[in-house]
């Protein structure tokens, strides 16, 4: 009682206004870069067009962010390039924190041997550096979409079983989930009823992280030599392919995928942001 | 009631909790070791052909496939390499024809030099930006965190490494040229920890430690921005938990002063459960460390496993990923022990 | 009832929120007084703003809470407007506040022994030794045996009962002048209630402490307080003698009260109060029981009712007053 | 990177010249400006005198004669060891010096004071070269130590191989090297047929060794030193390797009392730093801290060379890249489909866009300019309309769809197969880029796996018998695209190791008219060797294997 009249909520903003901005406006970003992607074909030429005329142009009227080596349309393979990326991370996100949260919670509340075999597997497949879990395993099954996706999502599923599972493990000593017993709620109820939206804060708090991860991991292995294959232009490829143009002063050819980035991590940030407001409400 | 006597429980208790943690990451270990000893087999390129050349006759793809070993079943090369491990040979480069062991003994240094500054600057760059962020919701400090944090996870690590490579050396001449650990006229110091840094010092050789130092400020800034970020981000959300708990309110109240409010109580409070993730940022560290120490030529393991990468070369790759699992798993350990020493909910469960 | 023996004074005390609805007029108006050696009970159903009053007392009101008006006196000083430096060596020291939830109120990763050792340590600048012996010695007097090794422990492994007990030993260590109890046994079984409550009369009765007990129920307002001062809407709406108050209400608010609360040996059917307390959104102009008061006269929708003395130290805030008690319906 | 074996008989596939360079991303807009735009930065001066530093791309691998790796681990080797014979060279106009192209199989004495030969070519006689002693040690040069090296190649001591494996004038077996006395070793070879033993010697791979220092190194568990070796260098010089720091850097010190003296200005230090990245190297390059760079692609090279202070060694090597297809597998059986592909390969654009006008077309394997050289008979050039017709021709209505295998080892090759996928999409057939890893493109390709990708090769030896043998000749050891016609083969079997002579060249010229006649491989272009280097370095010459040799460079 004491907590609910004078504790802030958690995410408190000064302007306390009735609408969730932050929902709004990341799920509006979102929404634009999405219609973009789609759109693509009709807003700009096709992004894997060479013109041996127009290499290395700055932005200009008829290339509004300019041409890359091979005098390719950077605007149109930023568009294009957003149904790669926002796939790969929603995609990504996924399959990592569905089986992530529901593994999490159940060895959270139900503990003993699958607690602790989990909890080791977890472990192992943590105990890889991200990057060089993904190297390997692209070097293996050879660059891909599906590949990419399915790499951060290995990588992103044990994170979500450690923050469920450390949520799950406080709450499950509190005396709401004594009462719930009490009253006789079968166990699975209170995993997923109850307990479970308590457990959502830190989970939140990582969705886009996780999406932005898949992104960069992309460009990581773009950079590495291991990105998709060309002539996708996927942001993380572009910007892995453009840095190489920018000791020699052409900087716009990494420089707008990186900013395409950068919006969709906001984006995703803010939506983040948002869900969490709405759940404290 | 003598202290003492009672004490010895704890004391043996932390012992075997120890003890078992190091047991369930032995474990872990050679999962890890299993799992990439097949992936590797599986890696396609065949090391034999590159090494004997386009047009190496039959016979000598044979010797040189004996002599890689590769000719016995999957099953004893696995046996023959795990009876290698027990003994810290990690096998032969195919490329070098040196020992990985001592490849990679003589760069980890190189690399331990890099990622353990960051990781301890990132620490507390996050505890000071959470707190001050978490302390005052919805202020500026507050916003700009939040706003940072993103950036930190949305820029991939080489890029803002060769920003902050242009601007600060190219363009404003503070750090010195990113070549590597040393300037190329400056000679190493006798190598006794194989951190420049500390053997400069107790070499007395004032020139190489300010060199080293200079060089190390670009590659750990870059691993500072990008580690710190994630860690910001949830010790951020913990802390405004801990901030809204009833016992911070209580210790208010009996004029517990602030200063020991915030450290004492909501900061101890607020890393407990975050342990684990600081012990997953080196994860990020280590790969982090693969671009980093590519941009500033740095000699670490991380450069070492990707050419190994490219070059199919196996007993490289094991050996970097069996070193990497292992810094990993001790960073786990530690935060596991600094949980049970911390929260006696898990101590005494 | 000397001037001299008022430890506490709160005059005219409004406090506001800001809430995504609009303002939330929380408390207003309040004054009362705690006196030496008087348990003071504050009843009021949940939501009638008797914690936010407790803790603004101790000048802990934090955003979105903000104290529109009043002051609290204590020792010559507002509690409300000394600096923050000034009023954190008064918490705890003078003025102490035991909380409800007793296992949430104590720090979990701290030994019970040094959160009840620390305030001593702090305000009295004991040594760290003496300090830990006083604490032992305190959570004696609290009624907790083998006080030494139960120090030792976290607030986890022990009962509610005694968490409430170490919270107790916690708020007196110093030897508060002033001590708020803000539903310390709410969630305890009743027999560990009966001993908090036994103890917390043994802690204050004779020493020279005064005490607020903050409650929703009425039979451990009845039990434990010397006067009772019932809120409602936000505003103290009766206040005087507890014998007084609670044999003769004067408020029908207080009557109603009576009334929804049974004793143990009567057969009669438990009777409730149509309607539910509303959420003041804009300053009460007229008797916030109004609408559910059923003895209300015209003049009730005229005006607010002021504090009317019904007789020595019995007032109410009713028009009705002085008149006869409220019937306490049967 | 790649550290892909380097081919060490008659010719050579081309050597991984180029490392996987690792492609770095973007800034924001003003630092570039500022970035790109400063040349000349205050960066502290270097010692000018006496010191050249190298930027190099990637760790060396093993300084073990015998093994080798990536070229700048065999240009360590070859300019810390000599061999018997060396190259003959001729100054070009453009300041540097090249191997002498027609007669390429000339060889210089070098150890050896001189060769007698016999008549029949079977029996070589070296008189060595009196008063020369190795590095560091300063043990005089004798016959013991050529018969030592000999033995220890034989040996194959390291994971490599032997050189002389599969060439028919092999040397198999020590008995083949007498010692006749103490300043004179004899070999033989079983048949008369390879006359080019002599300029197989040159190779970098038969560097003479000090056998005492090798042997002091030398324990039970590694009888040939070979440990030792694979970071230190014990040979006659001019440079010895003073220190190497794994993955960082190595220096090269030159010796005092080297036997070919020394000419005012060459460098007394040579310091090799590792530089993985594109970027930094071209930065540090423009900054100065660098006096050469290697790896450095077209753009960033010619873009480094209009710097003032740096020029550009700019050397038509003769790399061939061509388009491979398997002509034995469907649909690169059916020579319209071969033709249509050739005649889709937008060369001018790729020689523009991708090389910055550093490479130029060719129309056979045999060089032009080499005597023998017959390119009239490959027909296609860039004309998508001709490759249409042909398509039709090929009788294939739903559109073809073929995957092309690239090594992402070379972004170049990468980049001109971005743009022949564009140039084939316009034509109806579409293209997927498999990029494979070194390792796995290189074992592949070797294994004759792949069906359509991207190959290079330069021969060591222009002669057109050798070139035919590498790629025309049915069993050649490059003959990737499975091309065989007994014509050619007859020919070539007959005419290999004739002597020179005008009928030779017209029956080579034949089997290039067979050849290119059935579009077997689509030729793309010949991309020159670029080097960015200081102005104030002088006497760069290049060698047909690409190695640079510290030796012949001095600061002017």
């Amino acid at each position: 009682m004491l907590q609910s009249v004078t504790a802030e909520p958690s995410v408190a903003i000064p302007a306390r206004s009735r609408r969730n901005w932050p929902l709004i406006a990341g799920g509006a970003a979102l929404a634009v870069l999405g219609a973009a992607a789609l759109l693509a074909p009709v807003l700009a030429p096709s992004p894997t067009v060479p013109d041996a005329k127009a290499v290395y142009l700055p932005p200009g009227a008829r290339h509004w962010l300019g041409t890359d080596m091979y005098g390719r349309d950077i605007f149109a393979r930023v568009l294009v390039g957003g149904r790669y990326d926002l796939g790969i991370a929603l995609a990504a996100v996924l399959l990592a924190v569905i089986p992530g949260t529901i593994i999490g919670a159940l060895i959270g509340y139900f503990g003993g041997v699958a607690d602790t075999a989990s909890m080791r597997v977890a472990e192992i497949f943590q105990a890889f550096p991200s990057l060089i879990l993904a190297l390997l395993l692209v070097a293996t099954l050879g660059p891909g979409v599906a590949i990419i996706v399915l790499v951060v999502a290995f990588i992103n599923i044990p994170i979500y079983v450690r923050l469920v599972r450390a949520t799950f493990q406080v709450e499950r000593n509190l005396e709401y989930v004594d009462a719930a017993r009490a009253l006789g709620v079968r166990p699975l109820r209170i995993v997923f009823r109850h307990i479970l939206p308590n457990a959502l804060a830190p989970v939140v708090a990582y969705l886009p992280v996780n999406a932005v991860f898949s992104i960069v991991i992309a460009a990581g292995l773009g950079f590495l030599g291991l990105g998709l294959p060309s002539p996708t232009p996927e942001w993380g490829v572009m910007i892995a392919d453009g840095t190489k143009d920018v000791i020699s002063g052409f900087w716009w050819t990494s420089f707008f995928p990186g900013l395409a980035l950068v919006v969709a991590s906001l984006a995703f940030y803010l939506i983040g942001d948002g869900l969490e407001r709405r759940r404290a409400r | 009631m003598t202290r003492r006597s009672r004490d010895r429980r704890p004391a043996l208790q932390f012992a075997r909790f120890v003890g078992g943690r190091l047991l369930l990451a032995l474990i872990v270990l050679w999962g890890v070791v299993t799992i990439v000893f097949f992936v590797s087999r599986v890696l396609p390129g065949n090391p034999v052909a590159l090494l004997s050349g386009p047009v190496a006759n039959p016979r000598t793809l044979h010797d040189t496939t004996i002599r890689l070993g590769l000719d016995k079943g999957i099953a004893t090369q696995y046996r023959i390499y795990l009876g290698n491990l027990v003994t810290g040979n990690l096998g032969t480069s195919f490329t070098t024809g040196r020992s990985v062991t001592s490849d990679i003994l003589t760069r980890l240094p190189a690399t331990l030099e890099l990622i353990i500054p960051a990781f301890v600057l990132s620490v507390l760059l996050s505890v000071g930006l959470a707190s001050a962020a978490a302390v005052r919701p919805g202020r500026v400090v507050d916003v700009v965190v939040r706003g940072w944090t993103l950036a930190g996870v949305a820029i991939p690590t080489f890029w803002l490494g060769l920003l902050l490579m242009l601007l600060f050396w190219r363009t404003l001449h503070v750090v010195p040229a990113p070549t590597g650990r040393l300037g190329i006229l400056t000679t190493p110091p006798p190598s006794v920890t194989g951190f420049y840094v500390i053997d400069s010092l107790l070499a007395g050789d004032l020139t190489a430690f300010r060199d080293a130092v200079g060089h190390l400020i670009l590659p750990v800034a870059c691993l500072v921005i990008v580690v710190s970020a994630p860690l910001t981000r949830i010790l951020r959300a913990s802390m405004v938990e801990v901030l809204g708990s009833d016992y911070l309110l209580a210790a208010r109240a009996l004029g517990v002063p602030a200063r020991t409010r915030l450290f004492k109580d909501a900061l101890k409070n607020a890393t407990v459960p975050v342990l684990p993730v600081w012990a997953s940022a080196f994860g990020y560290l280590i790969g982090g460390a693969v671009f980093v120490e590519t941009i500033y030529s740095w000699p670490g393991i991380g450069l070492y496993a990707v050419t190994a990468i490219a070059s199919s070369d196996y007993p490289a790759i094991l050996g970097f990923v069996l070193v990497a699992t292992i810094i990993y798993l001790l960073a786990f350990l530690a935060a596991d022990v600094l949980t049970h020493a911390l929260d006696p909910r898990v101590r005494l469960a | 009832m000397a001037e001299d023996d008022v430890l506490l004074a709160v005059d005219d005390l409004s406090i506001r929120f800001a809430s995504p609805h609009g303002p939330v007029f929380a408390v207003n108006h309040v004054s009362f007084q705690l006196r030496r050696g008087v348990i003071t009970g504050l009843l009021g159903e949940t939501g009638s703003g008797k914690s936010v009053t407790g803790r603004a007392m101790l000048g802990i009101v934090d955003p979105p809470g903000a104290v529109t008006s009043g002051q609290v006196w204590f020792q010559g000083a507002d509690m409300l407007r000394i600096p923050a430096r000034s009023a954190s060596r008064v918490r705890g020291r003078h003025i102490a506040m035991v909380f409800q939830d007793a296992r949430a109120a104590l720090n979990p990763l701290i030994q019970v022994g040094e959160q009840v050792a620390r305030g001593a340590r702090g305000h009295l600048g004991l040594s760290r030794r003496r300090a830990r012996a006083l604490a032992a010695e305190v959570l004696g007097s609290v009624g907790i045996g083998d006080a030494a090794r139960r120090m030792a422990m976290y607030p986890h492994q022990l009962s509610g009962g005694l968490n409430q007990r170490v919270m107790l030993a916690a708020a007196l260590i110093c030897g508060p002048s002033v001590v708020i109890a803000d539903e310390p046994t709410t969630g305890l079984d009743v027999t560990v209630q009966a001993q908090v409550m036994k103890l917390l009369r043994r802690s204050i009765a004779g020493t020279g402490r005064a005490c607020l007990f903050i409650t929703h129920d009425i039979g451990v307002a009845a039990e434990i307080s010397d006067e009772i001062i019932v809120m409602y809407g936000g505003m103290i709406v009766e206040s005087g003698p507890s014998g007084a108050v609670l044999t003769s209400p004067r408020h029908p608010y207080t009557a109603a009260l009576l009334g929804s609360a049974l004793p143990v040996w009567s057969k009669r059917e438990l009777r409730s109060i149509p309607g539910a307390p509303r959420e003041l959104t804009e300053a009460p102009a007229l008797c916030t029981f109004l609408g559910r008061c059923p003895v209300s006269v015209p003049r009730c929708h005229e005006v607010m009712p002021p504090m009317a003395r019904a007789d020595q130290a019995h007032q109410a805030r009713c028009h009705l007053v002085p008149g006869p008690a409220q019937r306490v319906p049967a | 990177m790649p550290t892909m074996r380097r081919q060490r008989i008659a010719h050579a596939v081309r050597p991984a010249r180029r490392s996987p360079r690792l492609i770095w991303i973007v800034i924001v807009a003003a630092v570039i400006a500022a970035g790109a735009g400063c040349s000349s930065s205050a960066s502290p001066p270097r010692a000018s005198g006496g010191t050249l530093v190298v930027g190099v791309s990637g760790d060396f691998e093993n300084f073990d004669p015998c093994i080798g790796g990536s070229p700048r681990t065999t240009e360590v080797v070859a300019s810390t060891y000599e061999n018997a014979v060396g190259f003959k060279t001729q100054p070009t106009s453009a300041g540097y010096r090249t191997q002498v192209l027609d007669d390429s199989n000339g060889w210089v004495p070098l150890l050896a004071r001189s060769v007698n030969i016999s008549g029949d070519f079977t029996t070589y006689t070296f008189h060595l070269r009196p008063g020369v002693k190795f590095t560091q040690t300063g043990d005089p040069m004798t016959a013991d130590d050529w018969i030592y090296t000999w033995k220890r190649m034989l040996a194959k001591p390291g994971i490599g191989f032997c050189p002389f494996e599969n060439s028919d004038a092999s040397i198999t077996s020590v008995s083949q090297v007498k010692k006749i006395n103490s300043m004179t070793v004899q070999i033989t070879v079983p048949k008369a047929s390879d006359r080019l033993t002599l300029a197989n010697m040159r190779l970098v791979d038969f560097a003479i060794l000090d056998s005492k220092a090798v042997q002091k190194h030398s324990t039970k568990a590694d009888p040939w030193g070979s440990n030792w070796l694979a970071t230190h260098s014990a040979g006659t010089g001019p440079y010895y390797i003073q220190s190497y720091t794994p993955g960082s850097q190595l220096v090269l010190a030159r010796d005092p009392h080297y036997w070919g003296g020394s000419r005012p200005g060459s460098y007394d230090k040579i310091i090799m730093k590792v530089i993985p990245d594109l970027s930094t190297r071209v930065s540090l390059m423009q900054a100065g801290d660098l006096d050469m760079a290697e790896n450095i692609p077209p753009r960033q090279a010619v873009s480094l060379s209009k710097q003032s202070g740096i020029k550009l060694v700019d050397v038509p090597v003769g790399n061939r890249i061509s388009i491979g297809m398997d002509n034995t597998k469907p649909p690169f059986n059916n020579m319209n489909v071969r033709n249509a592909l050739a005649y889709a390969v937008p060369v001018q654009n790729i020689i523009n866009t991708v090389y910055y006008g550093k490479a130029r077309p060719y129309k056979s394997y045999v060089l032009q300019g080499v005597p023998g050289y017959s390119g009239s008979s490959y027909k296609p050039v860039f004309d998508q309309a001709r490759a249409r017709q042909f398509l039709a021709a090929a009788g294939d209505s739903k559109g073809l769809t073929l995957t092309l295998t690239v090594n992402s080892a070379f972004p170049d090759y990468e980049e001109i197969a971005t743009l022949y996928q564009a140039s084939l999409a316009a034509i109806g057939v579409k293209v997927n880029i498999q990029t494979l890893q070194p390792a796995d493109f290189v074992s592949q390709w070797f294994a004759n796996k792949l069906t359509f990708f991207i190959q290079d090769g330069i021969s060591w030896i222009d002669d057109p018998g050798t070139v035919t043998g590498l790629w025309m000749w049915s069993q050649g050891p490059s003959d990737f695209s499975h091309f065989s016609n007994p014509t050619v083969d007859k020919l070539y079997t007959e005419w290999n190791t004739q002597p020179d002579s005008a009928a030779r060249q017209a029956a080579f010229e034949q089997v290039q008219q067979i050849f290119n006649s059935e579009t077997s491989v689509a030729y793309v272009c010949l991309n020159n060797f670029l080097l960015p280097i200081k102005g104030s370095v002088k006497g760069y010459t290049l060698y047909k294997d690409t190695n640079t040799h510290f030796g012949d460079l001095y600061a002017g």
